[in-house]
């Protein structure tokens, strides 16, 4: 159902006509986003969301959000706003919807770095706020996708975990202040802001609406579009620019003074959860992140092609509970205090430093760009097979995690032994220790799948379907797929005090006309 | 023996059957043994009767025979309607005409009438026995691909290149020569003819050595330049030489539409072929690829006549030939 | 009385109080809010009384005033705002459900106050994050709801800390558990999976938890916490950095927080230290003289697995980045104030009397949230109202606590006052009632007591609005605490 | 007067041999990366037509039948100065045999109306079959000339010259009437720059199957029974050199005269 | 290969988004930060290499048509490369492959660009690009004395190509080539009026054919005049001849120079020496065909294979071109050997170096776009504190010279040749 020539107009004279398309080949660009079979529990063969847009707009200001959103509940027109669109769920998914792409605002607003604020706009990308924090000796939070996602979409509206989680917390805990374009096109100017334009705090006046805004998962564009948001910022103890050597495609990182970049092993998963606890208590990483020996392997080779080679020389199989870990001192003596904590815990807990692996080329730095800020992801995830999902993630304590990896393993095994997967078992990543694993620590157990495999694909959505029962069944505790859109919830909802219920009253009561796409979130009441 | 038969459509030639409908005999003959047909062919003129006997030496059953002075020239609204009585009357399992200009126009038009389908321009023609079809092989795409074709819908009816095959020859059984009546209403011609103007009586297939001028050639004028080297060469060595030339030669008018080579024009295989100002389109390359020995003088290195080429001179020709005239006759 | 009858099948005889005495008890608090009596006071002791206590006020449309912290008061956000309403005090529900050493985190229900949770986390190892020296009868479930700051900025993440995980009954009541401890599962069976309801984000797409907290009781009424820990330090060094100027200590503050240095990070001046560390108000007056204008603690806490060379290197970091600035971090003052004394101190809940009441009998705050860089013009403010009124500065306490890892501080005043003091009371009531002064400047009331809610909501409306939405959804017939902030 | 012009769309056959790819498992031809253009044939028809209309005046009318077809390639018929432009595309249309494309385009004169004279090239340059205007002037009963270089308009009667062989027949026939035109008629015009700019903007006409109620049971695909490649005819060529043109001229002839 | 080749990839593509920006690694701020001049200037995903993917796997699993829309995507581009290397930064994919095959499919299709009809016509006609007569291209070096290589033998020659040998502001370019590299004393010569296009424009803009008659064409006057060495000035040329002709199978057994390449080995021979000194604080553009793109072909004829379950590799293994090897170091050695000129970079260079716009036929079929942006990129280069722009290609040096016009822009734009005559 393509939008009348009535609300076409209406939207066009909002963004002007070079900013507004409905062009099918547009579109296309819309509604595509890997993992969205399993995502989706969409057919093998159908590469693109169930429903496309019926246009993209490109807003280039607040009052134009508002403006077109006033023009979707006129117009029963749906709106799903996202910044770069990693996430199958930041893509429309319901018929009838608009996408705002929200490319156009990418404004930093500000860097404060007295107070260690950032007010960003939505296309600010990970990678270019990192750069100018740095700049101030400061650091955002980064998710795992990497420096190409959207700050504000992760923080605001998207999930939220990151290898620097230990030290940056979970995207959802950073918010300081947020400027909100609702459903119903009404401005929410959360907290300080609303109070006095300041943006250091988003909590009250009275209770909370972030928690209104999102959860451990954002809304997906549901509940309206952010269009500003502040974020904490972190400390940096690096130099004012990152530098690097070499050529595409591996780029070596200078690594500064006072940091260091480590990959530490361990002989099961027991021991390096053990280990875990102590790092935690010591409080004694910049980073520090699980490396699941085939993508960290991914990460440090330039082709497939020379990532089997290296695995073909069994140094990663060797190292497969491995935790990445960079070490970052203010001063020389924080760094001593860290490297001396690190050796401590790797005896205690009889871990080591593989030397054969760190002699591999690239494998420091790429160990280290992955925990700046998600950097080499890409490498490690996607260009073996081209896509993963999850079974069976979880958040809470390092224990739980265990826990988790085991079932994942367990979970993943008959389709890895079928060849439906990449292979490797313990591809369980994660352990994302947030804020020194006092609330939690994330672990998912992710499968590498072809999506041009009919098979593998087809493996990918059932096991991604089984996985919500088995978090149930299991009691591993709902994570990451468990907890987005109406799908997951109906599975998840019932056994967990009927959250979904109140979803449902949210949607409803912000936005009484459903002029955003439910799809990532839930239908209204 | 079945009794519907391959049937040929013949055309005359002067007094005498044409060349290229001795050719189709012969192929038809193959076509009819292996379907465990007989052969027919159709002779349409005025006082054709003379070429009718002569017809009836070269092995077809029998020899249809359909004479009115309304058909003294050719006229295809005639031919198609008696083809098409003929046709209904006979029933041939397999029907064949000569891709030539009469060719050309009767059989889509016939076909069309008999609603059957028609493969044109074949260079080979064979019989599926299994499946009691016809197999024709016809080059398309201007010559870049060969496809075969083979049709269930009946007549099975294709024209066929000139030249491809070789004549049949005289046998001493004479066939039955048939007369059909005419049958021919002077009312169905639709076209009037003004006037047969005769042009150029050039038989470019008969000639052992061509020289083709193209659009490199630049005008008719340079035309003059490739005559004289023709006379130089009849001279010396007494062979038959003709100009020739390719499409856009023939075209942009330089050349009279008789010696065009190529894929509309002739198909010619003489012993020496001299290409100048070709640059080699498959269309021409179509008509000419079969020559004993190929020359190709062109200023343009890309052009792709030189990759069928035996000698090839990267040059103006205005340069070129005069000084190779020189030298022939030297060597002369 | 029908509705003590229904009350007393709810809760039992013993817990379903309406004595005048009782009534009296609960009208009233140390704020200027006006006194109503409830209609009754009841103590339930666990979650399914509280369940059928909502069920039954939804039914007579009874509203509930939920209190967990013993008396004094000081907020009046446990006063009634309307006639009819049964206050419901939570203090026998005071179990501490569990202590989890290795994750760092207990469950606590409302009844548990600091002292008794602090004892109970020594035990294990532990130590709790702590607001500025609690009074003792104050809940810790109470003070995390309402979002009090704790002193260890660097350990304060986000404003919901230490405050994890939650059941609460809703005021339309449905029982429902938030973050990780949502489910799937019993607790028990999470407890058996290893889940120790730490994370605090979800269930899901929301975070419910965070709408329960700072509502003053108008949502629905927690039945249990999970809240973050510390383990307790092997060691501790602790320093006094003196000041004359709240300004001069303000450089260090930012780069502790930035270089996440440090533990306890707070500042006071001479008049609020003294309180917490004398012993009575004569004792007050005399340290109170004998300290700097004003005082930046800071402490470095050793643990894990080196603590001594953690406490070494924060030291020596602390140290140059205090030379830096100018300062000097003491570890006892020249009065003789140990800065391991006031660490003690800071470590407990409050003597008798508690330390807000220990100059004058009694005292009155006005606080709200600000950056570190902004404060010292909001401490001028503060004194300069102060004359306006003709109020003495000398009875102003001042606390400041950077909070979230020192992207925001809350800024306190304490206007110490004698209560019989009438002339005296009317200029607090004056100044706490003015503070639309800091709220021009940019002072952001995050916590609307009294009358401050009409000040923050006037001035949000589109909050108010959203926030009115919000109530709808949990607390549909609004017997939650009717009367609070704006609903 | 009215002339319909029918022009196919094919891949240039004038495409270096090198990028013709014969696949015969699918029995499909591509040339890699050529554009395809209007069959040089019909091209001349149009050349044919747009010669009339500078003589007497006319309507031009380019119509083009087939599957995906491409406007940008079609629509040179009207930077050249063709009056309008059909286009009737359906994937109906992929690959029909030559009775079906005529079926098709007499469904589509039909839609059309009165038209005086339709012309079309000899032949297609991808099938080289020279069926399709014959057949057509079967279907519509019209007098039917093939292989004509000269068109003219003469007192309401076409006069056309038609090829034979050494000879070219002068002949005459009343309107309607449908010739297919021989590329001795010469190459279509270059077009105008202004012209070209119009073409592109000028509105078409764009018709599928059912909008000219074609039936699509009559409809028949060209269909082989195999398709090959052509048997390769490359020969080594060995270079004259020489300093000069004079001296190559010379050392051909050494060579030629030699062996 | 053809655009359905490439599904495999189309569906792995994961929308990471990498090929719209610079290379992470190299700290890419607010400014600067986009690599892609496509994306850059529409905004829609849709044209961005991913978006192309996408749009691309839409078109051949019979989602969407052609449309005027997605010829508008697929036309805007300027096919220079940066997608294919930041892309493949992270994956074992082939953007720019794709790109090409998507063109050529359009013009197999006959969905085409008016304006590039036009190129073409004048291309099959004219043997140029640029709409001009074959018979002036030899204009240029009238009055020069410099040996004919259509009448005499000669071992190095230098190819002008279309635009320097047509554009008569940078005629002087080739004009300046030829002196100093006499002056360097070699013993060079041209073609003069019988070059012809190198073809590897047309080839980019979707004509993939044309290039099998000018490749022929080409090599084989090479071979007739006995040539071991050409030069280029033009970065497309040197594209074409390197990379292009090996890739459609017909690799050059000469040696392919590009002038800064052969200018950088003559000062290291002490052939060249620089006398005077050029005080210019300059930034170097890169031209995409020179650098990124301008690496060596590496042939791969093969399968995909799978191992370790769903591993992706190719049988036998295939290298894919990462834009490491391009020509980056020969301009900078030639621009900091040069006394008095100092280099400073622009923030986008080398693999990831931002096009000047005139690519993929843009110049030709949208030269607003194209302009804007060169505009984009004067922006850049102006941030340096640069008083001129070097670079080391004719259409980047057309594209640069307009928009500085246009927006009246000190900034001057030299061929790094110029500043290599001043130096002498």
């Amino acid at each position: 159902m393509a939008l009348t020539r009535e609300a076409y107009r209406a939207l066009e004279d909002i963004v002007g006509p070079e900013n507004i398309s409905e062009e099918p080949a547009n579109m296309a660009g819309y509604a595509y986003v890997f993992m969205v079979q399993p995502y989706m529990q969409s057919p093998a063969e159908e590469y693109f969301m169930p429903a496309w847009p019926e246009a993209a707009l490109l807003p280039g200001c607040t009052e134009e959000v508002q403006a077109i959103q006033r023009v979707c509940n006129k117009y029963g027109i749906k709106s799903h706003a996202f910044g770069t669109g990693w996430f199958p769920g930041s893509l429309a998914g319901s018929p009838n919807t608009i996408t705002l792409d929200m490319r156009r605002m990418n404004r930093i607003v500000e860097i404060d770095e007295k107070n260690m604020i950032a007010v960003i706009e939505p296309y600010v990308a990970v990678g270019q706020l990192h750069v100018e924090c740095i700049k101030k000796g400061l650091r955002p939070h980064v998710i795992g996708p990497g420096p190409t996602t959207s700050s504000l979409a992760s923080h605001a509206a998207c999930c939220g975990m990151g290898p620097s989680s230990i030290n940056t917390s979970h995207s959802s805990r950073n918010i300081l202040g947020v400027e909100w374009v609702l459903s119903t096109g009404e401005l929410l100017k959360m907290g300080s802001l609303g109070q006095s334009g300041e943006w250091f705090s988003a909590d009250g006046p009275g209770p909370s609406l972030r928690g209104i805004m999102r959860g451990y998962m954002g809304s997906f564009g549901a509940l309206g579009t952010f269009t500003r948001i502040a974020i904490k910022l972190y400390p940096w103890p690096g130099p004012t620019k990152h530098e690097s050597t070499g050529r595409s495609p591996c780029y070596d990182p200078i690594i500064p003074e006072r940091m260091s970049s480590y990959i530490c092993s361990w002989k099961s998963w027991d021991d390096m959860h053990e280990a875990q606890y102590m790092i935690t208590e010591a409080e004694m990483t910049y980073s520090g992140d699980r490396a699941v020996a085939a993508w960290h392997g991914a990460m440090m080779t330039e082709s497939n092609q020379e990532f089997y080679e290296l695995w073909q020389k069994g140094i990663l199989q060797k190292n497969a509970f491995a935790f990445g870990i960079i070490l970052g001192g203010h001063s020389d003596g924080e760094i001593e205090y860290q490297e001396k904590c690190l050796k401590a815990i790797l005896e205690k807990t009889g871990g080591w430093i593989d030397e054969e692996l760190e002699k591999v080329p690239h494998a420091v730095g790429s160990n280290y760009w992955w925990h700046l800020w998600g950097g080499e992801i890409i490498k490690g995830i996607f260009r073996g097979t081209g896509s993963f999902f999850c079974a069976a993630t979880g958040d809470d304590t390092i224990d739980n995690a265990c826990f988790g990896s085991y079932l994942g393993d367990t979970l993943m095994k008959p389709y890895i032994d079928k060849g439906l997967f990449l292979q490797e078992v313990h591809n369980v990543w994660g352990s994302n220790l947030y804020e020194q694993a006092t609330i939690g620590s994330h672990h998912e157990p992710l499968y590498q799948y072809d999506p041009f495999d009919l098979e593998s694909t087809k493996a990918a959505i059932k096991l991604g379907f089984d996985s919500v029962g088995a978090a149930i069944t299991e009691g591993v505790g709902l994570g990451f797929f468990e907890n987005a859109g109406e799908m997951a919830h109906t599975m998840t909802s019932p056994h967990a005090h009927d959250f979904h219920k109140y979803m449902k009253k949210i949607k409803r009561v912000f936005d009484p006309n459903t002029a955003s796409d439910p799809m990532g979130y839930c239908e209204p009441e | 023996m079945s009794n519907r038969p391959v049937l040929i459509c013949g055309e005359t030639e002067g007094d005498g059957i044409s060349s290229s409908t001795l050719e189709l005999m012969r192929a038809g003959k193959k076509i009819a043994d292996d379907l465990g047909a007989e052969l027919s062919l159709v002779i349409i003129g005025n006082n054709i009767s003379g070429i009718a006997d002569e017809a009836a030496s070269y092995g077809a059953n029998k020899v249809y025979k359909i004479e009115s002075p309304l058909v003294e020239k050719f006229m295809a609204d005639l031919w198609v309607g008696a083809l098409e009585k003929l046709c209904a009357q006979v029933n041939p399992k397999v029907l064949l005409m000569s891709h030539t200009n009469i060719g050309m126009e009767v059989a889509p038009r016939l076909a069309f009438r008999l609603k059957t389908r028609l493969t044109t321009d074949c260079t080979d023609l064979e019989a599926d026995k299994a499946e009691n079809l016809l197999l024709c092989t016809k080059p398309v795409y201007g010559g870049n691909a060969v496809a075969i074709f083979k049709y269930k819908e009946e007549p099975h009816f294709a024209t066929v290149r000139k030249k491809i095959m070789a004549p049949a020859e005289k046998v001493s059984n004479k066939s039955e020569i048939i007369n059909v009546a005419p049958d021919m209403d002077a009312s169905a011609v639709k076209i009037e003819s003004l006037k047969i103007v005769q042009e150029d009586a050039v038989s470019l297939d008969k000639a052992e050595i061509i020289i083709s001028g193209g659009r490199g050639i630049g005008g008719s004028e340079g035309f003059k330049e490739l005559e004289e080297m023709a006379e130089l060469m009849r001279k010396s060595s007494g062979s038959v030489v003709e100009i020739g030339g390719s499409r856009p030669a023939v075209d942009l008018g330089w050349l009279p539409s008789s010696r065009q080579v190529g894929l509309t024009g002739e198909k010619v295989s003489p012993d020496l072929y001299v290409a100048i100002g070709i640059s080699g389109a498959t269309q021409h390359l179509v008509g000419m690829m079969r020559s004993k020995k190929i020359v190709a003088i062109n200023k343009d290195k890309k052009a792709s006549i030189f990759n069928i080429a035996n000698y090839g001179i990267v040059g103006d020709y205005k340069e070129i030939i005069p000084a190779f005239n020189k030298k022939w006759r030297e060597l002369s | 009385m029908a509705q003590k009858d229904e009350l007393t099948k709810i809760i039992g005889k013993k817990n379903v109080l309406d004595d005048q005495k009782t009534l009296d008890a609960y009208s009233r608090d140390e704020s200027f809010v006006i006194p109503v009596r409830p209609s009754c006071v009841v103590k339930p002791t666990k979650n399914t009384e509280v369940q059928a206590l909502i069920k039954w006020a939804n039914e007579t449309g009874t509203p509930l005033v939920p209190v967990s912290s013993g008396a004094p008061h000081y907020r009046g956000d446990t006063i009634p705002a309307t006639g009819g309403a049964v206050v419901v005090d939570l203090s026998k529900m005071n179990k501490i459900i569990r202590v989890d050493r290795r994750n760092r985190v207990a469950m606590i229900e409302p009844g548990v106050t600091f002292g008794e949770f602090i004892a109970a986390l020594d035990k294990e190892g532990l130590a709790a994050h702590m607001p500025l020296v609690p009074r003792s009868t104050k809940s810790v479930v109470g003070s995390y709801l309402e979002r009090e700051p704790i002193t260890m900025p660097r350990h304060h993440w986000d404003p919901q800390d230490p405050l994890l995980c939650m059941e609460v009954i809703f005021g339309d009541g449905h029982l429902f558990m938030t973050g990780s401890a949502a489910g799937p599962g019993t607790l028990a069976q999470q407890w058996e999976n290893k889940r120790a309801q730490i994370r605090p984000m979800g269930p899901a797409q929301t975070d419910f938890q965070r709408v329960v907290q700072g509502s003053q009781g108008t949502m629905g009424i927690v039945t249990w916490l999970s809240v973050k820990c510390r383990v307790k330090p092997e060691l501790k060094k602790s320093f006094l950095v003196p000041a004359k100027k709240v300004e001069d200590l303000l450089g260090l503050v930012q780069k502790m927080q930035k270089v996440l240095l440090g533990d306890d990070c707070l500042i006071l001046n001479s008049h609020n230290l003294a309180c917490i560390m004398a012993k009575d108000s004569s004792e007050v007056a005399t340290l109170k003289d004998a300290l700097p204008p004003y005082v930046l603690f800071i402490s470095a806490e050793g643990r894990g697995v080196s603590p001594e060379d953690k406490v070494a290197y924060q030291v020596n970091d602390i140290k140059i980045a205090a030379q830096a600035n100018g300062l000097i971090p003491l570890e006892a003052l020249p009065c003789g104030l140990s800065a391991d004394d006031v660490a003690a101190a800071l470590a407990k809940p409050s003597d008798e009397p508690y330390w807000k009441n220990k100059a004058k009998g009694a005292c009155r705050d006005i606080f709200f949230l600000t950056t570190i860089d902004r404060t010292p013009k909001f401490v001028k403010a503060m004194f300069d109202q102060a004359e306006s009124k003709g109020f003495s500065p000398n009875d102003i306490g001042v606390y400041l606590q950077p909070t979230v890892n020192g992207t925001s501080c809350h800024v306190e005043f304490n206007l110490n006052c004698d209560s019989n003091n009438k002339a005296e009371m009317a200029k607090v009531k004056g100044l706490v009632n003015d503070s639309l002064v800091f709220a021009n400047m940019g002072a952001f009331f995050s916590r609307p007591y009294g009358s401050w809610s009409d000040m923050v909501y006037r001035r949000d409306g589109e909050t108010a609005t959203f926030l009115k939405k919000v109530k709808t959804i949990f607390d549909p017939n609004k017997i939650m605490n009717p009367g609070k902030l704006c609903f | 007067m009215k002339i319909i012009v029918c022009a196919k769309q094919v891949p240039d056959p004038e495409a270096p041999y090198t990028a013709v790819q014969v696949n015969s498992d699918t029995k499909e031809i591509s040339t890699k990366g050529v554009a395809p253009v209007i069959n040089p044939y019909d091209e001349n028809a149009l050349e044919a037509a747009l010669r009339i209309k500078d003589e007497n005046g006319a309507e031009v009318v380019v119509i083009s039948v087939g599957s995906k077809i491409s406007q940008a390639v079609l629509r040179r018929s009207l930077a050249v100065g063709a009056d309008n432009l059909v286009v009737v595309d359906s994937p109906q249309f992929k690959s029909l045999d030559s009775s079906s494309i005529a079926y098709v385009l007499s469904k589509a004169l039909e839609k059309m109306g009165e038209y005086d004279l339709i012309l079309t090239g000899r032949q297609a340059g991808d099938w080289d079959l020279g069926q399709t205007g014959l057949i057509l002037g079967e279907i519509l009963g019209i007098p039917t000339v093939n292989l004509v270089r000269s068109v003219k308009i003469e007192d309401g009667k076409v006069v056309a010259e038609k090829i034979l062989p050494g000879a070219y027949e002068l002949v005459k026939s009343n309107l309607p009437a449908l010739l297919t035109v021989s590329s001795e008629v010469g190459e279509l015009r270059y077009p105008i720059a202004k012209r070209k700019i119009q073409a592109y903007k000028q509105p078409i006409d764009v018709w599928s199957a059912e909008d000219i109620g074609v039936d699509s049971d009559k409809l028949v695909q060209i269909d082989m029974s195999a398709l090959m490649p052509p048997p390769d005819m490359g020969r080594d060529c060995q270079f004259i050199e020489g300093d000069s043109p004079e001296e190559k001229g010379k050392n051909l002839a050494s060579i030629l005269k030699g062996g | 290969m053809a655009l359905i080749d490439w599904k495999a990839d189309m569906v792995r593509c994961e929308r990471c988004s990498n090929c719209k920006w610079v290379p992470w690694q190299k700290g890419p701020g607010l400014e600067f930060a986009q690599v892609c001049p496509s994306i850059s200037k529409h905004n829609f995903h849709a044209y961005s290499g991913a978006g192309r993917y996408h749009s691309s796997l839409a078109y051949v699993t019979d989602k969407i048509g052609y449309t005027e829309g997605w010829l508008d995507i697929i036309y805007h581009c300027q096919m220079c490369g940066a997608c294919d290397i930041t892309c493949k930064t992270n994956r074992d994919m082939e953007p720019q492959e794709m790109l090409l095959a998507l063109r050529a499919q359009c013009v197999e299709d006959g969905q085409l660009v008016p304006a590039l009809m036009d190129v073409m016509e004048g291309l099959k006609a004219e043997d140029n690009m640029m709409q001009s007569k074959k018979a002036d291209r030899g204009n240029w070096a009238k009055g020069l004395k410099v040996k004919d290589l259509t009448k005499e033998k000669g071992e190095v020659l230098y190819f002008a190509g279309c635009r320097i040998s047509f554009d008569k502001e940078l005629q002087k370019v080739a004009r300046t080539a030829i002196s100093v590299l006499k002056k360097a004393g070699v013993d060079v010569g041209i073609f003069g009026k019988e070059e012809a296009c190198c073809g590897g424009r047309s080839y980019e803009m979707g004509y993939q054919g044309e290039i099998e008659s000018f490749s022929e064409n080409n090599a084989a006057m090479f071979k007739a005049a006995g040539i071991k060495k050409i030069v280029v000035s033009c970065s497309d040329c040197y594209h074409s001849f390197k990379v292009l002709y090996h890739k459609i199978g017909r690799k050059l057994d000469i040696e392919v120079l590009h002038i800064t390449e052969y200018i950088a080995q003559l000062i290291k021979e002490g052939k060249l020496k620089f006398s005077k000194s050029v005080p210019l604080r300059v930034t170097y553009h890169d031209p995409c065909h020179l650098g990124r793109l301008g690496e060596d072909w590496i042939p791969w004829n093969g399968v995909e294979k799978k191992v370790m379950g769903q591993l992706v590799l190719h049988d036998p293994p295939k290298v894919f071109r990462r834009g490491k090897y391009g020509i980056y170091d020969a301009p900078r050695e030639i621009l900091r050997s040069i006394p008095g000129v100092k280099l400073t970079e622009m923030k986008r260079i080398e693999e990831y170096s931002f096009c000047c716009g005139a690519g993929g036929g843009c110049i030709d079929s949208d030269p607003d776009y194209s302009l804007w942006v060169a505009k984009e990129r004067i922006t850049e280069a102006k941030t340096t504190g640069a008083e001129a722009m070097v670079t080391a290609c004719g259409w980047c040096e057309r594209n640069f010279s307009d928009a500085v016009n246009e927006t009246g822009d000190a900034l001057k734009i030299y061929d790094i040749i110029e500043l290599v005559e001043q130096a002498i």
